[in-house]
């Protein structure tokens, strides 16, 4: 089975060959992988070397700590892989951001207006949280969108607070 | 003498308390919000009453109501760890009125030393140097405080009288921004301490901050455990502190050992308290004010000098002598401490909740780790956003590095973001290896992406792993739809995918 | 000098010195059998090779594999941690041989102090007092010993030249049961230590075990780091150690720490090593045998004496001198070590294998916890059935029982017996908190059962709390039957139930 | 609901009434019960007393660890009672003890011969495992029936060796 990894951004081509080989980006490596009972936890041997790694879904990819290291990390197969290029465009890179409430808390200030034009890393609001007022940024360049929130408001976890289109 | 504690806090530092409590087999009762029913210190103590819903103020805040528990759960005295009502005078004195002890000092130190104003009068009085800044123990309007900024001089910082651990503190370095900033000051300090006062002090760049322990009994002895380094800080927070200070020298710390005696004495101060000071590259220190109360990072001191700070103040609540002399006091190597918060240091340090589904806490030789949640806790909203407390004791300073290190990597939580990666690259950072750093070395200075870069990384490691995890999850899918088939061997993969699909 | 370290071991003392090489910044080798595939030490190790199944001598046994494995991975070092191939003189030749350093002292020092026979002859003529027995170092043959034993006394002692941890021991009253004892004798030595010489030795009754640790550099320097009390045993089975022993004082302390010196300086001792004694009730102390390794037990002396014994072991092996001198060497409070082993102590201490579904690890100020072992972990039949150890550190020896008492209510481990009842009644014990006990104490004098007779149990709140966990699992049945009608507090019941049936 | 539950052999009459309120042995309690997240924890709250209990299936009945203390306990509803009332006899106290094997091993020696009596606490053979030698007893006094295994067999966890009739 033929898969693409990507790992922080940078992809990599695995293919599982049998239980204990797999190669990637054609390098064929032995590998001994075992499934650590009652944790999200496994261990790696290749070549000697020992990894322990901590497996777990994240909120969007799956994450795996090795070595005190966070890496996120998407697995396709590579019929998803085609099918995805077969729909011509990379959703993550188009339409609307909508910033949505990290955690629950009390919109303490709202620093943008609707239509306003933005850079990333502006502050669109703050919410306060764990007794601290936490900025919330924009990831990218765009311009307000809707704004479904006022100061004062009480918001839960991942509520709509606006877009950036 | 008492022989049950009311515990009027929650989290690690409850736990901390109940756990020396249960040392000296002394009952204890704990109280708790709604969200926090399944919380350790409820499940660890002998009683346990409901205060409230979750925000702090209608419950851990609640003075009459705990007030009212420790008399109907026979409770002899109530210890009100730090934060909530650790340093209300008036909670203090309605604990004494109740005919109960009070595990902290009199309501007069707390007032005249935890109102950081009176407290700053009071040590220019004796002759101990404070940071320049709004005198006067009036409760100043915004219009006041405007005038006398420009006679402080900017930048400054707008301070919580009733304040600490950096909540209502805020920097201003222009008057422009500054009537914003004072009501964002006074609503965060209404928040966490119930009262908005504040008042403005200079910001003295390139200092650090260090603070003294102190120990005094009812009988006027008064010792000090030597310095504690907290410089490293993030808007004001705390996130590692050591002991001893690597800045400080023989000199220095008698110097302001002796002032910090001095300072609890004009107080007749009784407990165990701390003398926060900032120290500029001359080594000249100034007072910035005193807590009337347990510190978070007491621990640090605790493993340098083998006092247990929690026992010392039952001890002395029940009237005992210190069990200590001054010249009993010896450092005894170094010690560490990173404050465990559920934050994201990738991502502003954004508070992060969630339930804790899985939890590894580091073991072996020389790790104290403090904690009060566990596998299965809830990381909610309502409170602050430490979970937990990893504390390190080495020979030596750089033993104590490396052995946090060795911690921090076998530190796992899942469920949670944490800061532990940023302290992680505190401990690779060769300015915090050699020692030198100031209070706003985090913000100004330190970048944990710069650390990273020179780091062996395993991205191909990481691959295998995650491809190898998601075989596995689709052979499973595949092995369930012909369910007949089924052999032991699937029931592994299946085992493996439920655990990730949790 | 090298930079890896292979550790030929496995359980909580491998995991002990990969944690001591982490915090030097060594890279660590594991070694492991098909059984340990998931063990701690092999997730935690820079690089990990197979040895071979199970059994030992499968495994951990095979010298020759361990030094083909150290060199192909470019380990410059072998540490043998205990048991295994730690006291085998044979096997640190080989090393020695092969071009690597062992961790440890010798092997003339290992063949002269681990042959227990040898040692003894190598002490008397040092004018050391030993405990009459069968002198000469031949092998002798059951015949032998059987004409011997008369001459010793009964009653006596068969013990294990090559032994250690009680393994090969054997109490014999009297002539009549000796033939049968010796050849259970040989057969477990043979077991445990690959060889079956066994010698006698006659049992000091009332008698306390008293052990001295001993720091030995290259360079001739030796300092003993004082005792280890060790006289609660089981079957000769250390159970709980302490440091310091309250029986000894300063006067004993000295001229024990003074032998133990004489007897390293004897053997060109390097590395760490112990020499244990009998002491009587009239303070006269016998030498016993010398241990050639690391100890079981030194985390005691680390917490009171601030050394740490891996470290300087893989230091001194590194060619560096100590880094203490006598003189620095102070007792500082007290430590207890209470050894957690899968048995069950309701049912002679039988040793119990499974999975541990669930563990909780005490944490907080004076712990330390020394662990192979986590939730998930399978304890099998192959190894010795301790699991970790629970070591604290208090200000005196009062608060250190106080301290041990908390932290072994707080430890739970949920799918093998262990003897924490065992170690919880030994705290409650009067003997024990006078100090007042002997190496029989525990067989002879000790009872579980009269100590809880006196504790507040609480068997209605156990009712109660077995009938609402019943009473949910019922209701929960009742709900999955009518699947369609489920709400939350439905899934709630289900969950609980999945716990509980798993 | 009404049950028999057994504490370390006593009996208590326990009425589960609603969800905040059991009787035992006749008595009204009010009682805070919560289970802990994922972990086989529970939580008891009784007039302000706080009780943590650990509860898993033990070999043969339900383990409470309360207090540093643990408690074997059964729970029995009433129809389960009656039922096992109606048959007479306690299966525990008749019939056969089958003496399994506590863990895997090696069978050093046999210390009974078949036929023999045995009092309680009588060693009936000795089983090497863990480097240990252990002495499996009787738990009551009889007959030593059949012997099924000899000195120097391996046996499996759970096999049985031989039986006190």
């Amino acid at each position: 089975m033929k898969y693409i990894t990507t790992i922080d951004g940078k992809e990599f081509s695995v293919e599982i060959i049998d239980d204990r080989h797999v190669s990637i980006d054609g390098k064929i490596v032995e590998v001994d992988f075992e499934s650590v009972r009652a944790q999200p936890v496994f261990s790696l041997i290749v070549d000697g070397k020992s990894y322990e790694a901590y497996v777990y879904e994240g909120e969007e990819d799956l994450e795996v700590l090795v070595k005190g290291r966070l890496y996120h990390s998407k697995v396709e197969d590579e019929r998803e892989r085609r099918l995805r290029a077969a729909s011509g465009v990379d959703v993550a890179d188009s339409g609307i951001f909508h910033l949505k409430a990290p955690m629950p808390g009390l919109i303490v200030s709202i620093s943008v207006e609707e239509g306003q034009e933005v850079k990333k890393g502006d502050v669109l609001l703050i919410l306060e949280s764990m007794k601290m007022q936490n900025e919330l940024k924009s990831p990218r360049d765009g311009v307000i969108g809707r704004i479904q929130v006022t100061d004062g408001d009480s918001v839960e976890q991942r509520q709509k607070l606006l877009s950036v289109e | 003498m008492f022989n049950k504690v009311l515990i009027a806090n929650r989290g690690e530092i409850a736990v901390r308390i109940l756990r020396a409590c249960r040392e000296l087999g002394i009952q204890t009762v704990a109280v708790y919000s709604e969200v926090d029913r399944q919380a350790m210190h409820v499940r660890y103590a002998t009683e346990a009453y409901l205060l409230g819903p979750a925000p702090s103020n209608e419950s851990y805040l609640k003075g009459e109501k705990i007030i009212e528990i420790a008399l109907k759960s026979g409770a002899g005295a109530i210890h009100p760890g730090y934060g909530f009502l650790a340093e209300r005078a008036d909670f203090a004195q309605a604990v004494e009125d109740a005919g109960l002890e009070f595990i902290g000092p009199k309501p007069y130190a707390i007032g005249s030393m935890g109102d950081k104003a009176i407290a700053r009068e009071t040590m220019m009085k004796a002759g101990v140097p404070v940071v320049p800044g709004t005198g006067g123990t009036d409760n100043l309007s915004d219009e006041e405080l405007l005038e006398l900024a420009p006679g402080v001089g900017f930048p400054l910082l707008i301070k919580a009288t009733a304040g600490g651990g950096g909540k209502g503190m805020r920097e201003v370095k222009n008057i422009e921004e500054m009537p914003t900033l004072l009501q964002s000051a006074r609503r965060e300090a209404n928040a966490s301490f119930g009262n908005d006062n504040i008042y403005l002090e200079k910001m003295i760049l390139g200092a650090r901050h260090v603070e003294i322990q102190i120990l005094a009994d009812k009988f006027g002895n008064v010792i000090h455990l030597n310095e504690r380094e907290c410089s490293l800080q993030r808007r004001h927070q705390k996130l590692l502190e050591e002991a001893p200070s690597a800045f400080v020298d023989d000199d220095l710390r008698q110097r302001m050992g002796d002032v910090a005696v001095k300072a609890a004495e004009a107080v007749d101060y009784e407990s165990a308290g701390t003398i926060e000071c900032l120290v500029d590259a001359d080594k000249n220190f100034y007072f910035l004010e005193m807590n009337t109360r347990l510190q978070v990072e007491h621990p640090v001191t605790e493993l340098v000098m083998g006092v247990d700070i929690v026992k010392e103040q039952i001890r002395i609540a029940r009237g005992r002598k210190l069990s200590f002399a001054q010249e009993d006091i010896k450092i005894n190597g170094a010690a560490i401490e990173c404050r465990i918060n559920a934050e994201d240091p990738h991502n502003s340090f954004m508070p992060s909740t969630g339930l804790i589904s899985h939890a590894v806490i580091p073991t072996g030789p020389g790790i104290r780790v403090d904690t009060g949640v566990y596998a299965g806790s809830e990381i909610t909203p309502y409170y602050d956003s430490m979970i937990s407390k990893l504390i390190v004791w080495g020979e030596t300073r750089a033993q104590a590095i490396l052995r946090m290190r060795r911690a921090l990597e076998e530190y796992k939580v899942v469920g949670v973001r944490t800061n532990i990666p940023f302290h992680q690259a505190m401990m690779d950072s060769h300015p915090f290896m050699g020692g030198q750093f100031h209070t706003r070395f985090v913000e100004e200075e330190f970048s944990m992406e710069h650390i990273a870069e020179g780091k062996e990384t395993f991205p191909e490691v990481a691959a295998i792993i995650a491809t190898l995890v998601q075989h596995e999850e689709t052979e499973r899918a595949a092995h369930v739809v012909r369910r007949n088939a089924r052999d032991t061997s699937n029931w592994k993969w299946l085992s493996r995918w439920e655990r990730l699909s949790k």
